[in-house]
């Protein structure tokens, strides 16, 4: 197995190398995103120019949903076999996916005023998504309910793991109920219904999001071990 | 042997509790937990009864491993936690046949009054326990000790809240027990003598970490 | 040599015995806040909009959920769901033992009230005969649930509250089973359909509940 | 030297403060309900019939009583309560001063998420005002009287549910003249009546609230 | 006269407890109460500081009736009961700080962190409560006395579950008190030696009672 072999001052060099470069990515692929997004695509014939919410809107939600994914894989591992590190990446991808996800219900009310007419309606895939935000306030409160990390990362992945059912309900609410908000038309396993003009700069966002995000995580994930290192010496002294 | 504990190792929160910890009770054996607060007495009773799982080491009852027993555990020992697990709305007689139930033995009504007299409960074993005096509470906990019939008796601070009278008459149970072939492992902080019993010091562990040597991702849990 | 599934049963109903009156205290729980809502509301509107259903469903889940924490934190709290746990009994068995006394001792006995109910809300007897079937197939699934949450909910002290967030939106698709049951059955045709989903929901939950309660009881005592 | 009602109020709140996530759960439990009834009548019958009321002030009810259970529970069960009795300090105090932190800590903020709620049931703004008003006059009465009822449920121990027998018949009226606000006052014509009537009513429940939590604390201990 | 207890008759549950109980103590003096499980030792100090009420007789904490008292008792004594009033979800400095404030002391932080040195609480200070063995969480409490600037000290059982050190840092500490005026009653089962000592011995009452006599309805309450 990797970890093995990979001990944590290793691993902790490595995400030192790693996270700068992420990070210009990121911001690289922000520039053109933006570029393209505002000035080379055209605006939508029905909605007209609020469509291009749509270039953060979509990301963050596809977003929103993978990283929470990537928490519920980090809790089985950690459940199954007590490993460190799944703990630690699952606690440092908390609040970023809720920042996410705060980020999609945000950017769809803003959206849905103006092509639905209305902030906010009980549609499946809404109240699902406002589901998953409450899930990742409840992760980020019951990782540090504890004085315990221990304690609470495990609390923390049995509830992330009862948490998965969320996700395909979230994912195909849209094609169960007919609802409001837009199907699938960009992550449809066929060819998708968007032109090339809509789909190469929302696919350029998406990548900068993703280094966004890795940068972050990887940060997060610095942090996190420099941190249980300073509580083992502080917690050893104890009486 | 009885209780066997080999080479443990146990973190509490980060905190170093066991250190290589080892231990042999063997039948007939009276051994007395002896350490400061916070050495790890408690903490060292949940680790046999598997309520606590070491970080490394084996614990074995009876020569089996105590991972294989699960249901044939109670036939094995009695542990009286500090938390007294009696059912404030139950009187005395409900709260012990309620436990008599659970743990597996098999015991009529008049065995159960006889045992009552001996901590003299009797008179009250129609009160509910919640309105019990602190030292009557524990005897009522003890009283489980005269029904059980196993070998190991695993007892936290069984003299604590109790009149001399009443730990005068606990230490002869103990005594009793280890004549008719039982083996007693119980902490205790007073200046008792118990016949034939055998002193454990418990020191809590004091080991500064370097911080180069986290090595492996167990180092940082 | 008696089964560890008839020790925890009888010693969880001679416990439970005890404590009569929780259920008399649920059933009347349950009808003033049906009142309340009758208050509110008013019965005509309750009557010509259908919306009995709802109401019943989601009181019945906020009573289940206020009675189950009294079945686990008094265990919890005065060290007996140890002394269980360190005496070797399996705990998905607790769990599974601890649901069945709820439901037998706090739910079976609502059936009674169901007359009583149906003249707050003026259901007809075949309306009563749906929600008699949803009872008996979704209630399993609610005791179960809120008893994992319940546990849950025991470490988090002071704070209670925090098992309904964990748990409510599993509550979710239960609740549209059957607060739309008669509509469901009327609009497919098919009056059999929505009770075998509740049948299906329950043996999901039903391993998933006790899966996550074991877990969750490893846990407590660290 | 500090008033007993300061010293009071800054433990309460340094308490309280360490909980501050009961307050986050309090508003997710709130939300959460709200869904589920959504959920299960359906969010047009709510917003055609105008049933938005009764259903946010039984919410309410439901939280401020599982809430203050926090509040009262614990003081009771590590001994504090004895202690602060045995310290001199009147009964009725307490009792206050725990109610006016759970007002400012748990209801005041719920002030900010009446927008929110006011987009999930498609409010108007008028009604906004009136669901406004409402709360700030109709709370504080239903703040003390889940407090007693606590306080009682302590007395009644393993059968926390009681508390909402005994209490519930009292939030009758409340609910009466809150839920049907609106209603009231267009027909009547009278916009400030139902009002005075709520500030009416919590001067009735004030100090029969707080003699009864005296007396209920002196059994207590007995 | 520090407390004086005159003539103090109280029933708990039918059962008569105190039969005309009289007690008083001076200006440094340290009085024991030993009695057997149930004699009624923490029942006295309830009714002392005022929270059970005698049905009859007659307490008096510095020659003022105690139902006098109300907010100015907190400047007169220093309760310890059996049940801790320690918030789990709180540090050990927490704790003591909301202790200080409403006990009506006034405190600063170095006098806490002073204090805490006594019993080697320090390093544990922002630790919660609710995870220190049962033998810290009675430190906790005792540092308490440390803090306390009261004449008047009532400690239900104060050695229950400390180690020996601590034991005898808690007898110094009494000692010590009752050097600087301070009078102290406590209960106790064990055999300690604890200097210029009085001993109590309460002993459970049993008193049957004619059936023909009950005449008034006090009788029957
Ligand atoms: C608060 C309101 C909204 C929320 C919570 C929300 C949530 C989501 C989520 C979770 C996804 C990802 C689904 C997936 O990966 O398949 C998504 C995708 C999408 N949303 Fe929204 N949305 C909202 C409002 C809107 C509005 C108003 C529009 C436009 C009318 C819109 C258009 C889209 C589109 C086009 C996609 C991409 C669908 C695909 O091809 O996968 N959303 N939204
Ligand atoms: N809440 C209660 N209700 C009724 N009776 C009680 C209650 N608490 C205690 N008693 C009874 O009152 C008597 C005195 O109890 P108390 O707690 O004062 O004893 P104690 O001397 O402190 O004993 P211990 O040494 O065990 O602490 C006992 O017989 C007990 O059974
Ligand atoms: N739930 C817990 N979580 C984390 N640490 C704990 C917990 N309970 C106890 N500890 C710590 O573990 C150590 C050992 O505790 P334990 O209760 O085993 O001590 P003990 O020897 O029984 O002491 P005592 O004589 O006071 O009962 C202590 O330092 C304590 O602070
Ligand atoms: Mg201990
Ligand atoms: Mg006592």
């Amino acid at each position: 197995m990797i970890f093995k072999f990979a001990n944590p001052l290793k691993f902790q060099r490595f995400t030192k190398q790693i996270q700068p470069f992420a990070l210009s990515l990121s911001i690289i692929f922000l520039f053109f995103g933006l570029f393209f997004g505002f000035f080379r695509s055209p605006p939508d014939y029905l909605q007209g120019e609020t469509v291009r919410i749509m270039y953060i809107h979509v990301p963050c939600a596809w977003f929103s949903l993978m990283i929470y994914s990537v928490i519920a894989m980090c809790s089985i591992f950690s459940i199954a076999f007590k490993h460190t590190l799944a703990d630690i990446i699952s606690r440092s991808c908390a609040p970023i996916g809720a920042c996410f996800t705060l980020a999609t219900l945000v950017t769809g009310s803003i959206w849905g005023k103006p092509t639905w007419g209305t902030w906010w309606v009980w549609d499946a895939r809404l109240t699902s998504e406002l589901i998953l935000l409450i899930f990742y306030i409840s992760l980020i409160i019951i990782n540090n309910a504890y004085e315990n990390k221990e304690k609470g990362d495990r609390y923390a992945a049995i509830l992330a793991i009862i948490g998965i059912i969320n996700l395909p309900i979230i994912k195909w609410s849209v094609d169960w109920w007919s609802t409001l908000h837009q199907p699938a038309s960009i992550s449809k396993l066929s060819s998708p219904s968007i032109d090339n003009s809509m789909l190469v700069p929302l696919f350029i966002m998406t990548f900068s999001l993703f280094f966004f995000f890795i940068s972050v995580l990887l940060l997060r994930i610095r942090g996190e071990i420099i941190q249980r290192k300073i509580d083992v010496i502080k917690f050893s002294h104890v009486r | 042997m009885v209780l066997e504990i080999i080479s443990v190792y146990f973190y509490r929160n980060k905190k170093l509790i066991f250190d290589n910890f080892n231990l042999k009770l063997k039948k007939s054996q009276i051994m007395i937990l002896i350490g400061s607060n916070g050495a790890g007495k408690s903490t060292l009773f949940d680790i046999i009864v598997g309520i606590l799982e070491p970080n490394n080491g084996i614990i074995k009852l009876d020569n089996i491993m105590i991972e294989e027993l699960s249901a044939k555990k109670r036939k094995m020992f009695t542990y009286l936690p500090h938390k007294d697990s009696l059912k404030d709305n139950l009187t005395i007689e409900e709260n012990l046949i309620s436990w008599i139930n659970i743990s597996g033995n098999i015991l009529n009504k008049d065995q159960i009054n006889r045992s009552l007299e001996y901590y003299q409960l009797s008179e009250l074993k129609k009160k509910f326990v919640a309105n019990l005096s602190q030292g009557q509470r524990k005897k009522v906990l003890l009283t489980k000790l005269i029904l059980a019939k196993t070998k190991l008796w695993l007892l936290d601070e069984p003299f604590n809240g109790l009149d001399a009278d009443s730990i005068k008459k606990t230490k002869k149970l103990i005594e009793n027990h280890a004549k008719n072939g039982g083996s007693t492992l119980l902490s205790n902080h007073l200046d008792l003598s118990i016949k034939n019993s055998k002193k454990i010091f418990l020191q809590p562990i004091k080991k500064s970490r370097d911080i180069v040597k986290f090595e492996t991702w167990d180092d940082i849990r | 040599m008696k089964s560890d599934f008839y020790i925890l049963m009888s010693r969880e109903i001679s416990i439970g015995i005890k404590n009569f009156f929780v259920l008399y205290t649920f059933a009347s729980f349950f009808i003033i806040s049906i009142l309340i809502f009758v208050f509110a509301i008013g019965s005509d509107l309750i009557a010509k909009n259908n919306i009995y259903e709802p109401i019943i469903w989601v009181l019945l889940i906020f009573s289940v959920m206020l009675v189950s924490e009294n079945f686990v934190s008094n265990d919890c709290n005065d060290g007996s769901l140890k002394e269980l746990q360190f005496l070797g009994y399996n705990e998905e068995l607790i769990i599974l033992c601890k649901s069945i006394t709820m439901w037998i001792m706090i739910l079976l006995p609502m059936i009674a009230l169901m007359p009583i109910v149906s003249i707050f809300f003026k259901i007809d007897y075949v309306d009563i005969f749906y929600l008699f079937i949803n009872f008996l197939f979704a209630t399993p699934s609610l005791v179960l649930l809120s008893l994992v949450s319940s546990l849950f909910s025991m470490q988090l002290k002071r704070n209670k509250i925090i098992q309904f967030i964990i748990i409510l939106p599993f509550y979710i698709p239960i609740i549209i089973f059957t607060s739309s049951s008669k509509k469901f059955a009327l609009e497919n045709n098919l009056y059999n359909n929505n009770f075998l989903i509740l049948i299906g929901i329950f043996f999901i939950t039903l391993p998933l509940c006790l899966y996550t309660s074991r877990l969750i009881m490893k846990e407590i005592n660290k």
